[in-house]
């Protein structure tokens, strides 16, 4: 009687490698130099992909695109937990980097910032969907997915990413609470950016984290430095381990910055100081790696710089393979409607196919 | 039919439908809000948690976002999921999910991952029910490229409809006409059918006037037909079933055979369902038209309260009213 | 670096008056005999309305009904600190007894379960929203009110009403969200019941409580024993006094049990055990306040027969005030939808006119 | 105009619009994603948190569902709230809250608690955005009782229009063609004045056929319009405005004058607008008739990625070919 306390919980966060370089010996995850450098590399290879569309957009080479400068620690540490067999990728719209590090070739995903629907969907397997622009729409797919590979007893796990602007939704809560109900095999993969394009996340919600929000579910939550591969590998270790072993969904929120615009439309100084920015380019999660790298001797400045001409030279040919498709078929609007076209389909197909037919003509061809 | 046959109310129809496939396919899914222990609260699931298990027949959390937007999940792994939405008017909290994945999942991932998703739901007025029980959105849904929107209007066909809605590849909106749940019975093959989609039947042939109608609407509209035929007048009627892709076939070539139609649904007419209909005949049939087409639909207002909702519904009255005015013209 | 605890807290509960009518003195609240008696009788006139209500409905006088037999205690403690003058009520949809509580006719309040939409709205001023079916939609209604209320300076508060069903839907999530951002003058007031209809709640959410999820928008929250009008009482009153001193908004989560069906078109034999409903029944909230009050001498046998009887007389005159209401004029469909009628309305209400003129005459009047 | 005008483009009419009645009327707040600071992520809201604070300019957290709701528990309290949705594609997510509520608030109070919203939002395509970006749903929201959907196609009507959408006790959905928010600018007042809801405007007198569009369409519709002219075909051209309620007098005059209507827009075709426009023409001006209505609209598909998305689009060609198909039937 009187008052009881009926709930009590904390959460933690995990941080191994500081801004300078220095990691926490005792939190430093099982890992080795080949790892390390691999880790280093799927960094670099995220920033060299995002530059070069960036410059193709201002090329008008390719439409608007998502830039994920800064967020590559937070996608690199991640990734190296995935199968490419097992695991589903359930993407919001800037986990190029996951995608890349997956082994979703390059220029599908150029082709998806072009406008061009093939690039829609990853052709490396069907255990990624395609990228989902409704914001916090898709964490419910990964909460069905991750109840479906419990349900058929398969060892994958569905992995579903949003930002923190995405955890205002009400699918974000649904998300969580039915992978809590049916013990999902589920990450929820929150990249907290500090923004939502102009809001900062101190006027997202009145709480301090996003992880907290796990007790919101019984839903065991941790956040993590995602400017810090080490951490997010680590972090990433145990919570797909938790999830592989049965034990439930499991919530990460990797707290970083987005360094550019949002997207190519958006202007980020409108809304962000010079001195914010340059804060967080201090702690940018590639330059510290190599600081760590560098020190430890792992890593030269000329391996470093032959890195970084490789990179150049893979992201070269990606842009290749991407010009070098065929323009995209326009009767494919169509086609994947329906499994049988109906009838007003046919009508509009037949329509635009003598259009361009007498387009064709009047162009002399 | 030769066949064995038992005599079914329309829901009950739907659960031998539910019943047959979770049979026939191990990834056939059952799921929505007390859809389990309680049988669905009009009873639609009833015995089949008993029989498959809650693995196969989930009661969910109150949340229809979350019902069919991890049912796009377990799509996507290979289930075959039928989710039940309580009643139509709570359709809405789901609508992103259908409107933005749903309907477009085959079409986004260029169709590697097609949706056999069924959603089930009881629609429209009729029974007294509360406020936002009596909704009928068909339109909406109809406006909704890559949906397949079907309404049985008959035990038969609801079981039929459903089996094939369950095996199709692409997603079903289900609208079960729950004024007539019960209110007879029918002939229905014991084993499993298909009644196909996308076709439309004509339930009456006749020469001076096509009513079109469906759901639960077919049944003022018989009634009508039946009123006219003692007044010498021969009715035609046509049940659509599928809403979208519609059979325009058998809907036109009626048209031009009486050269009169009146369409007849319980939803609000501005830009309902009708408007298609009646656009599409006079669009491609507007040489065997004697009189304009006439839409005799729910009152273009909010769905009122049970005491008043016989005001609301489309009734012979009115069907006939209408029939009379195309006559005349 | 390393690990850091980044978010700790806890959740309380509060019981006072237990099964037996025993009290914990500690933490009696301030309240006096009269306001006790107040409390009793706010209870059981709604238990004798709610009464009245299924047998009406058997008889076929209303139409479908959903009692709140069980919940008393939980709307009757809270009633008495919410001002008829400047706070809002938004109703989910079985609040009959907060709304009696606050002087809303009762006979208004049959009405709308008679399906007569001159009950939508409680005519005891606009500071009550009409019934929301819609599960949880209703939530957000109070967090707007609660802004408005705040940047109006007011000095009223709004109540958000719902189950615990309620609190899966994404607008619940958003409605405390929000509410914690902008600072609304809101208490979300979470009556969970342990139902939603079939599901009970440890299906609902892998949660062990509501009250914990304030921690996931940083509003305070309690629980409360909700069969426990005096604990109820108190923490409402703190709650109340919370938002009333601009502390921003506050959760409640009353813990009770729905006594009978959902409404009269369920039947909560086919999912609850009698052995539950039983556990439940012995913990009554209008029982234990009885003999609470009979053990304290405030209340005598007689006092408690003569209560029923004029209680019974109170609600016998809302039945004839129901049954003697004109029948609704059926042109009221048409009246409300827009300020101005579109020329369709005027169109369909010319034709509803004629056929009811129509037929009035084929019946000779 | 005799009072003082100045050049604006149509996003310039409604940010203009959106300062006048803020200074007018301080119950005028708005709210919505990136609305503050920002200004918008098209800009029309450029300048107005500087101007009022960010009580009156709210930017809110990203939930659709939040903003409508609590508009509707701020308008309740007597504010004029005017939210903002970013792109036409994310409004599903407060369906619940539009279908269920602020279309239907008047009524359930029995017009004692009246919604005097705006919810505006670029809608349509033509500008290259992503998946998701240039869908135009008046349809459904038309067959919404309560509601009032208004799409301008000119500055001058942006600005008018919206002014009389906030001044309006009902809740306006307030879709904006962001295809020519900066297309072209026009002589606009630079005092307030409103443009009445509910009537369509005639933009162009002709004898030979009626082109009925709206929005961003009027382009392709206007263009169509001159290049008939050339060919000697004397186009009517109308723009309708105010999606719901429709103004059916002007349209009808029109369509009987001519005999021949060619109904233009972007949505899908399937029980899109246009299909309650062509029903109600040939339902009510059947025996004027000359040809049957034609509709030239989007395709009943997804609305495809940038690359493609002029395939979609109704463009002049396709408008002409459509007359062309009235003329001669
Ligand atoms: C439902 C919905 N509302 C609005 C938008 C427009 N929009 C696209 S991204 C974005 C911000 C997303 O912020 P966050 O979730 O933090 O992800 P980030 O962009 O920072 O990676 C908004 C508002 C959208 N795509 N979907
Ligand atoms: C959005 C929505 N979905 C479904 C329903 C049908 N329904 C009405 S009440 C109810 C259960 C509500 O449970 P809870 O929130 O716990 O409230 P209680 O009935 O226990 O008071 C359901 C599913 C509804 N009214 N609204
Ligand atoms: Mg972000
Ligand atoms: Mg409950």
């Amino acid at each position: 009687m009187g008052y009881s306390t009926i709930f009590q919980g904390e959460t933690r966060r995990l941080d191994i490698l500081d801004m300078n370089g220095k990691v926490d010996r005792k939190a430093m995850p099982d890992i080795d130099q080949d790892q390390l450098m691999a880790l280093y590399r799927s960094m670099r290879r995220m920033r060299t992909f995002d530059e070069k569309a960036l410059k193709m957009q201002r090329q008008g080479r390719i439409g608007t695109y998502g830039s994920l400068r800064g967020q590559e620690a937070a996608q690199a540490g991640l990734a190296v937990h995935l199968s490419e067999d097992d695991d589903w990728l359930i993407q919001s719209f800037r986990e190029h980097g996951i995608l890349m590090a997956r082994g979703v070739p390059m220029h599908t995903i150029y082709a998806y910032w072009k406008g061009d629907e093939r690039g829609n969907l990853a052709d490396r397997g069907i255990r990624c969907l395609p990228p989902s622009v409704p914001v916090g729409s898709q964490l419910l797919h990964a909460t069905g997915i991750g109840i479906g590979l419990r349900k058929r007893g398969l060892p994958g796990i569905a992995v579903g990413f949003a930002g923190d602007g995405a955890t205002s939704e009400g699918d974000f809560h649904e998300a969580l609470n039915f992978a809590g109900v049916f013990r999902a095999r589920t990450l929820f993969y929150i990249q907290n950016n500090g923004w939502a394009i102009s809001v900062p996340f101190q006027k997202q919600t009145a709480a301090k984290t996003i992880a907290q929000r796990g007790h919101a579910y019984a839903v065991p939550a941790m956040q993590v430095d995602g400017n810090d591969v080490l951490a997010v590998y680590e972090a990433s270790r145990i919570a797909t381990d938790h999830i592989r072993n049965n034990h439930g969904p499991y919530l990460i929120e990797a707290e970083t910055f987005r360094m550019g615009d949002h997207t190519t439309a958006d202007d980020h100084t409108r809304y962000r100081s010079p001195d914010l920015v340059a804060h967080w380019a201090a702690r940018d999660p590639i330059d510290r790696m190599r600081k760590f790298l560098i020190k430890e001797k792992i890593l030269s400045h000329a391996d470093d710089e032959a890195m970084g001409e490789s990179l150049t030279a893979e992201i070269e040919a990606a842009v290749k393979d991407l010009e070098s498709m065929p323009p995209p078929d326009p009767m494919s609007i169509f086609e994947t409607m329906y499994a049988k076209k109906p009838w007003y389909l046919e009508e509009q197909q037949a329509m635009l196919r003598s259009e361009l037919g007498s387009r064709a003509q009047e162009s002399g061809s | 039919m030769s066949e064995k046959t038992q005599k079914l109310t329309l829901i009950q129809g739907i659960t031998q439908a539910l019943r047959q496939e979770m049979e026939r396919d191990a990834h056939v899914l059952i799921l929505g809000e007390d859809v389990g222990r309680d049988g669905g609260v009009f009873r639609a699931t009833d015995g089949l948690i008993e029989a498959f298990g809650d693995e196969r027949v989930m009661d969910t959390p109150l949340a229809e976002s979350g019902i069919i937007g991890i049912s796009v999940g377990l799509a996507a792994v290979g289930y075959r999921p039928v989710a039940e939405i309580q009643f139509m008017g709570f359709i809405y909290p789901a609508m992103n999910q259908i409107l933005a994945h749903v309907a477009r999942f085959r079409h986004r991932s260029r169709g590697r991952i097609p949706m056999p998703l069924v959603i089930r739901m009881p629609y429209g007025g009729g029974i007294h029910a509360p406020e936002h029980h009596s909704e009928s959105y068909e339109a909406m849904l109809a406006n909704t490229p890559g949906l397949t929107v079907v309404i049985p209007s008959t035990p038969y066909d609801a079981k039929g409809l459903l089996t094939a809605a369950i095996r199709s590849d692409d997603p079903v909106i289900f609208m079960e006409p729950k004024r007539i749940y019960r209110s007879f019975r029918e002939d229905v093959p014991a084993t499993d059918y298909e009644v196909p989609l996308r076709q439309a039947v004509v339930r009456r042939t006749g020469t001076d006037v096509t009513l079109i109608g469906y759901g639960a609407m077919m049944r003022p509209v018989m009634e009508a037909a039946e009123f006219l035929a003692r007044e010498s007048v021969s009715a035609e009627v046509i049940d659509v079933r599928t809403v979208m892709p519609l059979d325009i076939e058998t809907i036109l070539a009626s048209a031009e055979k009486t050269g009169r139609v009146v369409i007849v649904h319980e939803a609000p007419g501005r830009n309902g369902f009708g408007a298609e209909l009646s656009a599409l005949i006079a669009e491609r049939a507007l040489l065997h038209l004697l009189a304009p087409v006439q839409r005799v639909t729910g009152f273009d207002t909010v769905f009122p309260f049970a005491m008043m909702e016989d005001h609301y519904l489309p009734h012979r009255g009115r069907i006939v009213a209408a029939v009379q005015r195309t006559l005349a013209f």
